[in-house]
């Protein structure tokens, strides 16, 4: 069982412009910040990413934005980046705007095998357009797809080289579910560990979900909103 | 006078009770975690993945690890939980949540609010917004009454894209505290020298007034 | 913030003849032992049970069957138990049986607040009979709908007065699902401890979910199949 | 001479490739995890919630809360994981499960399945079965070729009530080794000293027989 590769450029060798890619994180919070680095010295273009955001200008995927590796998002929230404004007034990129609780489940039902499923989200609003609606329990409902992507890149704190893997506090946001969602899914971690290391009933992530693990570097963990409270 | 956003947030955390889970958005309903009653205990949710946030950090607590759904450094309190974003989403379209505080651009007398799109304008996108107003129990928008124009943001019908329809419960402005309800917005306080003709004036959608109207308590 | 009770009696105490139940456990794993006494002590019947399993004769639901207080069972397999069969064949019992992925499933999408969503599980099978059909990606579905219990019943390793749950090794079961699912969501744990004594990165099913805790007592854990290797 | 059942467990041993995450029905396929060569490494799923399942714990290891989908006592390797059994349904729903072995009644030249139900007798419920059928990439049946009065249990068409439509792709029988293509058994090896004449008697499915076929080495 051979999951463990050498760095982030072995990892996504395979990547081809034109893929559709899952990128794990909320805000800049547990982005697999490698992996795009990777990305762009690689310079595939014409991706699709599904991201909750699309990073600022200078971290997380605003700087693939500014390579113009991006041809869609598809996210909830995208609003922290001037570029990506540009580019999309311009027309040079598309966006596909989900709700949040609906994008991060139609992720999650890829995970579980369920190609669709119901939720009250965005009925009567123009999210619901061309889409089927049936009524539950006397509340209506549309139907939503499952999500693929070719591959899913999630960044971890700790992961086994079976590809198990533990997220730190509010890490797990996107990353799990597209972890799990992936038809190929990378896993870059802060620490890599031998098998048994981790507790069983602690993992949040199985490894059967991971393809390819590797121990990323220099990670700078950018915080996008740095709010304090005054020392009591 | 109109209340000021400290005021919107200080009436509306009198509608909280112990024991509740409560979602608060951004902007005036952050503030409402600072008027928590002392006796009782309530719940943040932070709809990115966490229970029992707390308050902003000190420089040294500060981790990028550790944000809520506005982004913001947080805290977390003991006996809250981490988890991702489609169990968060799945906790709150379950009903789980027990109350739901978010602005709004526009409400409508039938409980639509619009909240994510201006046409015409640079589109954000609508984050979490359909999803909760779509799933939540009691929704209570904080805003206020009109608009930078001075028109009513309390309308017979919304002009703006929807967030969602029929889900607004409450809604508690500069100027009162209003329960939506039968198709009308329903006046139960009036805030501290605000008169009814000041309320009527600037309401533009369907407004019942009931008797004698108090003004809130401070 | 009052969610601790004091013990079984007082957690059930509400729960009356008629009432549809989700109970925890895989076979004799992880059953609330606690509250199915004091179901029995109570005397409520006509129960409709949602659990994987009916356990054996004398233990887990078994000991409810005895006592005639079930009138349907909702499961995936039921096979160890004489008393229940001796009740199906002569019409005293009602059995629903449902493939063990779909009642897991079912049982979860309650506690997402997702009402129907569709699997391939049981398409050309009598389970279909009945369901709407669809295909996806040129495979064929199911619809099936999330099951809905007035009270969840689950017995965790660990919970705190909020009522966050841990659980141990293969306990969590259908127990997670459930615990998430139930209208009213009772938890019986073998240690009740204090807010921030669980790390908020190891809970298993947030106290969001729970109603009523307590710390159960005289756990049997009884074993349904001892199977052993001999020491190396 | 026909297989035993550890015969057949050896012979589908051989179908494991390393890194494979293998289900093991009850029965038959149980047997399979002593045969794993020695140069691969598979990891077992348990579809009650767990990953790494190991072989059965000794007397002071056994633990209640440890155990597999067939409720015996066992035990987990390094690196093993566990998780509730609505993850672990969706995991094998989602295709993360290379391989699933498990025993049935019959068997259709289609790849249709039947092993949950004999209409007039107790009815013990379907388990995981159908949800492992319908959605496991792999899916290979160990079985006798015959039930106990001698008639052929791969039939052209299944009479016992379905678990799952044109799913099996392989079985290994007492008799031999079989694909499931374009509607037909395919021959691909026979047990050590049976001959195909005898496996055309016992198969009454559309059986293909193409050239030579080769006795299964030891």
């Amino acid at each position: 069982m051979k999951k463990v590769v050498k760095d982030a450029d072995e990892a996504i060798s395979d990547i081809q412009s034109g893929s559709t890619l899952m990128l794990g994180g909320f805000g800049l919070c547990g982005i697999p910040e490698n992996c795009i680095d990777a990305l762009i010295k690689k310079g595939v273009n014409e991706l699709t990413c599904i991201s909750n955001n699309a990073g600022v200008d200078d971290f997380g995927i605003g700087l693939m934005l500014k390579t113009r590796q991006v041809k869609k998002m598809i996210s909830s929230y995208v609003g922290e980046n001037a570029e990506f404004e540009r580019q999309l007034l311009s027309g040079e990129l598309e966006v596909d705007l989900i709700p949040q609780g609906t994008l991060a489940t139609r992720i999650a039902m890829r995970g579980m095998g369920i190609p669709a499923f119901f939720t009250p989200a965005g009925y009567g609003t123009e999210i619901a357009e061309g889409k089927e609606i049936k009524e539950f329990d006397g509340k209506m409902h549309l139907m939503e797809m499952a999500l693929q992507a070719d591959f899913a890149i999630v960044k971890a704190w700790k992961g086994d080289t079976l590809g198990n893997l533990v997220f730190r506090k509010t890490t797990r946001n996107f990353s799990v579910p597209m972890a799990k969602a992936g038809d190929i899914t990378i896993a870059e971690v802060e620490e890599l560990v031998q098998p048994g290391a981790l507790d069983p009933d602690e993992i949040h992530v199985p490894g059967i979900y991971i393809h390819r693990i590797f121990q990323g570097e220099g990670y700078e963990k950018r915080i996008e909103r740095k709010t304090v409270s005054l020392p009591k | 006078m109109a209340l000021d956003k400290y005021g919107i947030a200080k009436r509306i955390a009198k509608e909280l009770k112990d024991g509740y889970y409560v979602n608060l958005g951004i902007g005036i309903p952050t503030l409402v975690a600072n008027y928590i009653p002392e006796e009782i205990e309530v719940i943040f949710q932070s709809e990115n993945g966490m229970l029992g946030m707390g308050p902003y950090p000190t420089e040294n607590e500060m981790d990028a690890d550790l944000i809520n759904a506005g982004k913001e450094t947080v805290t977390v309190l003991p006996g809250g939980v981490f988890f991702d974003s489609a169990e968060s989403f799945g906790m709150i379209r379950a009903g789980k949540v027990d109350l739901t505080i978010l602005g709004a651009m526009e409400v409508a007398e039938n409980g639509d609010i619009a909240n994510w799109k201006i046409p015409g304008k640079m589109v954000k996108g609508m984050g979490g917004a359909m999803d909760l107003v779509a799933s939540a129990k009691n929704i209570i928008v904080a805003m206020q009454h009109t608009n930078p124009k001075g028109e009513s943001k309390l309308l017979p019908a919304c002009t703006l894209p929807l967030t969602g329809v029929g889900c607004v419960k409450k809604v508690v402005s500069d100027l009162g505290v209003f329960d939506i309800k039968d198709g009308a917005f329903v006046l139960l306080e009036r805030a501290p020298g605000v008169s009814v003709e000041e309320i009527i004036a600037k309401t533009a959608g369907k407004l019942i007034i009931n008797g004698e109207i108090p003004e809130m308590e401070a």
